[in-house]
């Protein structure tokens, strides 16, 4: 068992997981209201891996992410305000409203999306790390990409030119064991996922994607080596989504005696509890966060509702460079 | 008589040809358990079983060769591709082996699979989701390309689709699967091979197919107010293009305009429109109009998708400017 | 002012680019080792190292994905995809990725890739890898696509590619690469911005671009033999491609005929052919006609292979049809 | 060390290779000849795999290849003349002459080309083991592909789809070193190809793909644990093309020293020298056969040369089915 943390880093860890939870459940509400339309994949329960795995990336450090990345921007420090836009669809966002909840961009944080063609940012990831070893920078591009990315060719081309080439990139899977409504077992034929970056000579390393703490010590003692030079590597962190795929999903492929079975895992009580046996956190420190985060989240709502819609004349900008502007 | 939606008429063909021809089969990500991402394969798991209702993995070039495969020793596969969007990565196996095999092997080979894919805009779903990609399909030769507008074809296009003994691209405009419409009883079939005229008219040629056929007859509605007498077709089979059809309209009406949502450049309204002025420019007396896709890729908010997309409003401004009311 | 092969001047751009700017590198399959399957880069790798030439594995998808990944970081990829027949592998990276992540992202990145490839039929390669697909990407927004046809646009648009801060496709045609041309010294910077008027004439536009143009200027000069005056357009970008020049070339001779080697429907041509239909109707004095690729995956043997693609003889017949001589 | 065919087996495997060996030094000679266009991928150095290999398969099993599949058509007994004038391009061509070297075709064999797209066969051949698993019919699909492929997405994409739904196809890998200029050790990270196969939970084999012998019974052995229904199963030849890639290749990427180093595992000598020590052959045999060759390829190029062009009229047939025709 990973030691625990001190008191700041605690609080730094259960007030990301608060806030990605809290935030996801109102984005939940709103799309009941009609505030947020589209796909919204929720990140409820997978918090812990995104809250963990950020820690070990320095802010040089780039990220590139799925559609379920909210928890991520956030974690990063994309202020709530500019999240919650974004999902809104305002010009205020992020991504200046026009990518919505499965585009989170901020280049000024380093994180390259919100991509949503599952795997295709994987190859991105490979030509960040290339221009970064090339340009003899140190940074580390960390990708993160759903278990069933597994499957798709993108993911073994990117694994290989990585490995062959030797850059700094990390492969954090993210794997919640469905892929839609299949079930890992029913994408893959090998379901140990370090098998597969093993074929690839590849470090690699699987951890309990719902322990915040191990999250992060095994995420930092990869990415140090990834830095160090040792080339790229594989994480696999075993997790649960507790909701739908998205707002479309009928959950036809799972029971609810499973998500039950699942739900006592919940990396948000379960690091609670630990840290309170620890006598390092309280349940009114959770209250405070809760206060803290209630009052955040309030803000990012009025935010984004005060926020404004980009002219329809706008449409076109950006889809070529304006040079000189 | 019965009303159904697009989706159900998707799955009455599935059904239907699943219990006539125990060599069609279902295959595409969650098909099966998750019941399609658009539904239209609700419930049939449960009916066939899981080798015929085949969830496969997130891998579209293995999938859709496997179906190339399939269709090569006798089966008859429909491929389910979620979007066109992520059809992208299967366009090798579907240009140069579906399309290409027969012709290069001499005619030894035939591929009869179906590949369904869900197109276009108005779901709010972004730049990676929502285009409208037809051209990609049409320009090549080997296959066909259809693109249902009504629920009768949703169901008697998948069907004929099956009889091709070449591959078939259908695309269902992800906007239609709820929308109803009366199914004759029984259901009848139907040919690949014409354009429909959805609404007879002498002014002007509105041609459309799938998803736009709505807002084109919402505007030949709303043209006929103002004494403009609009002829709509719902060209159906996108290739090979019933061109008789529309210079048979075109004949009687002398302007066409033509809606399409898809990017307006090299897009698939660029062919139709060049077909009718060089083999109809005779019978022309104004220049072929487009109501097609802006040249962005799809953003989120409805304002500017809409702003992406062909609107009734615009189709009427097209047809009146083609008529000389502009 | 010197003679030069066409790769020549394809190689002389990629050296002083890469002398230019450390940014710049070359990476595609077999550029380095090989010397590039057309020997563009013959001798790079030992003048700049295997770092900067270099030589991929066989996967399309993840080393163009990676070029576009290396832009976002500042780099300036050269990425050789050895065909557009392969390109289809790598499209969803070039579409969704490359054309779009400006646009998705409120425009926060730029993606200044460059992505060469060849194109075109001539050498007998059959069906897997003899096809002109420029449609593909000229379909695209947020692409600029372009398609050198001399030796000074096969240097100066590839440097020009380079300055620009979004993806650029190029096209080079493969049975250019031996053709030699003249190269002035000082090698001339060229725009990326002007169609070029590769010969004056004011009875008929024949408009073409890449491996076609050689064949419509000798249409050219046989025409002017029978007395009829061909104005010739070197189009040169594709996308954006510039009308201006198409529609003052058709203000002056009231007829146009394309001359491209892509499959003619929803080809390259038939934009062109539409939007002069459309916007210069009333300038014509009669249809717009196309001279393109029959629709057939191209086979094998060299007779069948020419009448698969675009001939003098058929351009003359077009040009004398529309001045009607036909 | 594998058992030793008796005398007929031998004299089969023997005149395989022959057959092979002499249709493509005629084949270049063509070429230079200008009878032969387009791209001419010589398999001189491998004719022991196809020979081999394809004595493990049945009349009713499929075959897929590569554009370097001379020696795969011959073996699998699509006659000699069908094959040469193919290579010319006339119309009594087994692909009516429309393919060319590259794309052999001959659906009576069960041989589906002759693919040109690097690896994207693969896909097919996994269907094709499907639709031969939903019909329950027992035969087998033999893909044969180059050691390049496998860093294609497709192999990846393929390899999973079989071993998930443990369909009945054999993953044939003809390592001959070199993907064009590319050696092996620069195009994958891991150049123990088993292990990629391993990562997909399925059987693999490597075998010296210059010992004939030894890649009939390995290839037997596997192909029978397919039939019987064990699911797909990988194996890798390890052998060496003596020539250029192709008729465009400048070979800079490799010595002589080493092309002549592996000439002396050259599969025809090395086998002709065991089995005359084992006393099952003689070089009279190897004479006789190549006076029967010989023969076979006279009348095969003559063959050829008073083919017939397909009329330009039926360019666009077979583009689609003529349906009732
Ligand atoms: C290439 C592609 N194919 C299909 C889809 C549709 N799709 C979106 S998410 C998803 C499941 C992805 O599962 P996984 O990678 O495990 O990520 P998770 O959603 O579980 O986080 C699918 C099939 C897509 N977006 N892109
Ligand atoms: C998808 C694709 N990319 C590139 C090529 C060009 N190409 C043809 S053969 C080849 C090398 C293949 O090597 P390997 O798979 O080892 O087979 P070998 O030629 O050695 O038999 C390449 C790069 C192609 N035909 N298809
Ligand atoms: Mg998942
Ligand atoms: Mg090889």
């Amino acid at each position: 068992m990973t030691a625990l943390p001190g008191r700041g880093h605690a609080l730094h860890l259960l007030t990301q997981m608060v806030r990605i939870r809290r935030f996801e459940e109102r984005c939940a509400e709103l799309y009941s209201a009609g505030k947020i339309r589209g796909f919204l994949h929720l990140y409820i329960g997978e918090e812990a891996v995104a809250t963990g795995a950020l820690r070990a990336l320095g802010p040089d450090d780039a990220l590139l992410c799925t559609y379920r990345e909210h928890g991520h921007a956030l974690v990063r420090g994309v202020p709530m305000n500019k999240v919650m836009a974004e999902m809104f669809g305002k010009q205020e966002g992020c991504s200046r409203g026009r990518g919505g909840s499965m585009h989170l961009f901020d280049a000024e944080h380093r994180l390259y999306g919100g991509n949503a063609i599952v795997a295709g940012h994987l190859p991105l990831a490979v030509g960040m790390g290339l221009g970064d070893q090339m340009a003899g920078r140190q940074r580390v591009t960390a990708c993160f990409f759903g278990e069933g990315a597994i499957a798709e060719g993108e993911f073994h081309e990117s694994m290989n030119l990585a490995a062959l080439w030797k850059l700094p990139v990390l492969f954090a899977c993210e794997n919640n064991g469905y892929a839609m409504g299949t079930a890992l077992a029913r994408s893959e034929s090998q379901t140990a996922l370090t098998v597969k970056a093993a074929s690839y000579g590849m470090p690699a390393v699987s951890v309990d994607g719902m322990d915040v703490v191990a999250v992060e010590t095994e995420t930092r003692a990869i990415v140090d080596a990834i830095r160090a030079g040792g080339g790229p590597a594989f994480i696999e962190y075993k997790t649960y989504r507790f909701r739908a795929h998205s707002m479309f999903d009928a959950e036809l492929y799972r029971d609810k005696a499973e998500v039950d079975e699942h739900r006592k895992r919940d990396p948000i009580p379960s690091f609670l509890r630990r840290m309170i046996a620890a006598n390092t956190l309280t349940e009114e420190d959770l209250a405070h966060i809760e206060a803290k985060v209630a009052e955040e989240l309030s803000e990012a709502v009025a935010f984004a509702e005060a926020g404004t819609w980009e002219p329809i004349e706008e449409l076109t900008r950006d889809v070529y460079t304006e040079v000189g502007a | 008589m019965s009303e159904v939606t697009f989706r159900e008429a998707v799955r009455m063909a599935l059904r239907e040809s699943m219990h006539a021809d125990e060599r069609v089969f279902l295959m595409g990500e969650d098909v099966g358990r998750y019941g399609g991402s658009y539904a239209c394969s609700m419930g049939l798991l449960e009916e066939f079983g899981e080798a015929r209702i085949r969830d496969t993995p997130l891998s579209e070039s293995g999938f859709v060769g496997a179906g190339i495969g399939a269709a090569l020793v006798g089966m008859k596969p429909i491929v389910e591709v979620m979007t066109v969007n992520f059809s992208l990565l299967a366009l090798d196996q579907i240009i140069n082996n579906a399309a290409t095999l027969r012709h290069m092997s001499g005619g030894q080979v035939n591929v009869p699979v179906v590949i369904r894919m869900s197109t276009g805009a108005g779901k709010q779903l972004a730049a990676q989701h929502s285009h409208s990609w037809e051209a990609f399909y049409t320009h090549v030769p080997g296959l066909k390309v259809l693109s249902p507008a009504t629920v009768v074809d949703a169901r008697g296009m998948l069907l004929a689709a099956l009889d091709d003994p070449d591959p078939v691209v259908i695309f269902e405009h992800s906007g239609l699967y709820n929308m109803k419409g009366e199914m004759p009883e029984p259901p009848p079939a139907v040919d690949l091979t014409h354009a429909r005229v959805a609404r007879e008219g002498t002014d002007v040629t509105l041609i459309t197919h799938g998803g736009c056929l709505r807002r084109t007859t919402e505007a030949a509605a709303a043209l006929a107010e103002r004494g403009i007498s609009a002829e709509v077709l719902d060209l159906r089979v996108l290739r090979p293009l019933d061109w008789n059809t529309v210079f048979e309209s075109v004949a009687k009406t002398h302007r066409a305009v033509i809606v399409d949502e898809g990017w307006k450049s090299w897009g698939f309204s660029a062919e139709v429109s060049a077909r009718i002025a060089e083999d109809a420019f005779w019978m022309l007396d104004a220049p072929v109009r487009r109501v097609a896709g802006v040249e962005v890729p799809i953003p989120y908010p409805t304002h500017l998708e809409q702003a992406s997309i062909p609107q009734t409003a615009q189709v009427i401004a097209a047809a009146l400017e083609v008529v000389g009311h502009g």
